[in-house]
């Protein structure tokens, strides 16, 4: 199930929705992304996240069958924000659930990489100085490197 | 006439996030279609950069790809979202 | 902070007092263990907690401890259930705050790897015709060996 | 006396999950009071069993561990949360 919302959400009321989804999993995993308050010792105002529809949406998509297709997943939550939002609002929510522990950590672990450098979105910044676009760290690219090993590593 | 999308920093680069254009007989593909518009545009090579994909008709392309009137064609900076 | 609970609790709410706790994280991995309802195809009636305090607690403590050495974290929840527990209820939440996701996903994972193989607890699963004491498998010992490993995974 | 406490399955094998007894004078450590307590309730191995640790005073300890009058002695069968 994914979502892109231009309103604000609260992670512990999709997890509650989401752990009703998933009931008999046995184990579930959430990431939720928080907008940070400070970058570069200057206040953080606003966090601008743009996407590209329908392209962004089909993309995750095909993470989340990606996903599927890895772990032994009985559901995914996809839910990312797009537009303005404030210092210390959620950005981005992904859960996963399966019978184990493992798959559920890996699986979410792989959906949190690909939304950071490969998801089709656009992120500003504006802080008390001036705005900024951010594009991921050269430790975002490493990270998401690591699922195209083969296997379970 | 071509939509032109222009994300992330290149909607400020152009001052622009898309506009409508008409296709010039000459520019068939995404490597015209870039050189072109960054000339048009004086943007110094923005639209040249190798980090920055083009997606035509929301399927991203290598260079150089066709390009023709009634196509959506989006320039896209690196992506990332989270 | 850690508790032991002989009251079932919701991960969702959970999860809002850690995010509202652990502002300014930039990154929040929760993970909720759920009893299961299907045990070698027999419906699970009940699931037993016992614990010996305050040797489970302090265990759990100094876990927490080799966590916030090991990865920078702004905060951890550790939640047990203890006594019985039906089939569906969450029996363990974890919840890791950082500034950067690896982190705390790593944290998380330790910490469950931590709980399912070395924290003091004894499980007993009732079913519908009979009931058996149950023990870490081999691949809960193998995730947790993992972490002895020096650096970062 | 001593009190000697039976974890997880070893509360239903002994039938109590725990009792205060005097231990004899010939019981001094931890290797001893299993194989006293085993043959006293004609257990068939069940407390010696290489799985099965002892915590004195809430210290886990490898065997043999002195035991005395006063001490607080577990036997934990192997042990998982979550």
């Amino acid at each position: 199930m994914i979502t892109l919302s231009a309103q604000p959400f609260d992670a512990g009321d999709e997890l509650k929705a989401f752990e009703a989804r998933a009931s008999g999993a046995g184990a579930i995993v959430s990431f939720t992304g928080l907008v940070r308050d400070r970058a570069s010792d200057e206040n953080v105002r606003i966090l601008h996240l743009q996407a590209y529809s329908p392209m962004t949406e089909r993309g995750i998509e095909q993470a989340a069958a990606r996903a599927e297709a890895r772990w032994p997943l009985t559901a995914i939550r996809i839910l990312h924000r797009i537009g303005d939002m404030g210092p210390g609002e959620p950005i981005v929510f992904v859960a996963t659930a399966s019978a184990h522990r493992r798959d559920a950590f890996e699986a979410a672990d792989f959906l949190m990489d690909y939304l950071k450098t490969e998801a089709v979105f656009w992120k500003k910044e504006v802080t008390d100085t001036g705005e900024r676009w951010i594009e991921p760290r050269a430790e975002d690219y490493q990270d998401s490197a690591r699922w195209a090993l083969t296997g379970e590593d | 006439m071509a939509d032109i999308l222009y994300f992330g920093r290149l909607g400020d680069v152009t001052g622009i996030p898309s506009e409508h254009i008409a296709l010039p007989s000459n520019i068939s593909n995404t490597l015209q279609l870039r050189t072109w518009l960054d000339g048009e545009k004086s943007l110094g090579g923005a639209l040249l950069e190798k980090t920055v994909r083009l997606a035509v008709n929301s399927e991203i392309v290598a260079d150089p790809h066709p390009v023709k009137d009634g196509d959506e064609i989006a320039f896209m900076p690196p992506v990332g979202g989270g």
